[in-house]
């Protein structure tokens, strides 16, 4: 298994991807999947992170299948 | 008690009376209160030819379901109903309809009024205005086009 | 910026699209909240066949115009719109419908709110309930019907 | 000329009557509008006043001609 990554609105055109798979491994955090996927590009202060459809802090412990996502403060409405 | 994403024009007055003559019980509510959201053509003084609002398909629908029963029960509604356009929007087209039917007038209002505000704050959707000068992301210093 | 009185049934939602598309700048307003008063078939427990809204004609048209007047200028409406019934309502007819229109929502929130306050706080308006014990006034020991 | 008075609702039922004629005379105040027309009735307390459409308290001063309207608490919306 591994774990989905998606990127939303300007930080998809940032990274220049919308998705990306990272492996799982033990004690995985939030934190760890944006650098394991991210590389040297440092999270922006605003970005909002949230695991299975629900919001979470980059400290948030990842499960193996989960699905990652990571984007802009939202302007819907 | 519907949370619905839509990719076309609706006809938010249109939705209204049909939602409500199909779903909720005549004689039992007293108090609707609804609230559109409207394409502006103009943002800080540029004029806007069109938006596109990108989102987060599946935890949209997850968070506005989610959103809609919590407010059901917090208010103790009858029924409450959201619609939110995606895609390419243009000035004068609704882009988010809330609706809460309540027997009181307060409730109506506090959960129509809470819809939109948790809506706004949570729900994964980016609007990208294209005015002019190009494109650009909508962001906190930029948001005066907000309703 | 019209307040009408009518004596005869109305469907809000095609009051609200008509008078937006004859008076309303499309692309200027991005914010319209509305609510419908709708009458309900029960009170207190008991069962309401109908019930008559007697009003100060001349007094209930002044108080509603400068209340009107008041709420454009004091929120920075676009415009906004209250309909009221009088005469012989029936469970499940309308009997009111105020409706703002601004540039955010904040200001349409509490204009349209402020309209329906004021017009319960003020507005020379008193509903008789008939019954199956018969005909009673609606006074503030009663109004659980309120909406 | 002399002053409109009119009565709504339960107020008009308590009193029997919806309109009523009272003439004019300096120093004329709400109150004493109403003892004129409504005799040995008390005024309920919670009844509200106007003077040509804007509500007054029962001390306001009439002007000769204008309409004078008694009713109890408002019901509408």
């Amino acid at each position: 298994m591994s774990i989905n990554v998606q990127f939303f609105a300007s930080l998809r055109e940032l990274l220049g991807k919308q998705q990306d798979t990272v492996s799982y491994s033990d004690g995985l955090d939030v934190n760890a999947v944006w650098q394991q996927t991210c590389n040297d590009t440092v999270m922006p202060d605003n970005t909002l992170c949230a695991i299975n459809m629900e919001y979470v802090k980059p400290d948030a412990k990842v499960s193996d299948g989960d699905e990652v996502a990571f984007f802009p403060p939202v302007t819907g409405g | 008690m519907p949370a619905i994403l839509l990719d076309t024009i609706f006809n938010p007055w249109d939705e209204i009376q049909s939602y409500q003559s199909e779903k909720l019980q005549a004689g039992h509510y007293g108090a609707t209160t609804s609230f559109v959201g409207t394409m502006r053509d103009f943002n800080l003084d540029e004029s806007i030819s069109h938006m596109t609002l990108e989102h987060y398909p599946a935890m949209t629908q997850h968070f506005l379901d989610a959103l809609c029963e919590t407010s059901k029960k917090t208010f103790e509604l009858d029924d409450c109903l959201i619609i939110h356009r995606f895609g390419d929007i243009y000035p004068d087209e609704p882009i988010v309809l809330t609706v809460a039917w309540s027997a009181h007038r307060a409730q109506a209002f506090d959960a129509c009024r809470f819809l939109m505000e948790e809506l706004k704050k949570k729900a994964p959707f980016w609007k990208k205005e294209v005015t002019a000068k190009g494109e650009r992301w909508v962001h906190n210093d930029l948001r005066s086009n907000e309703k």
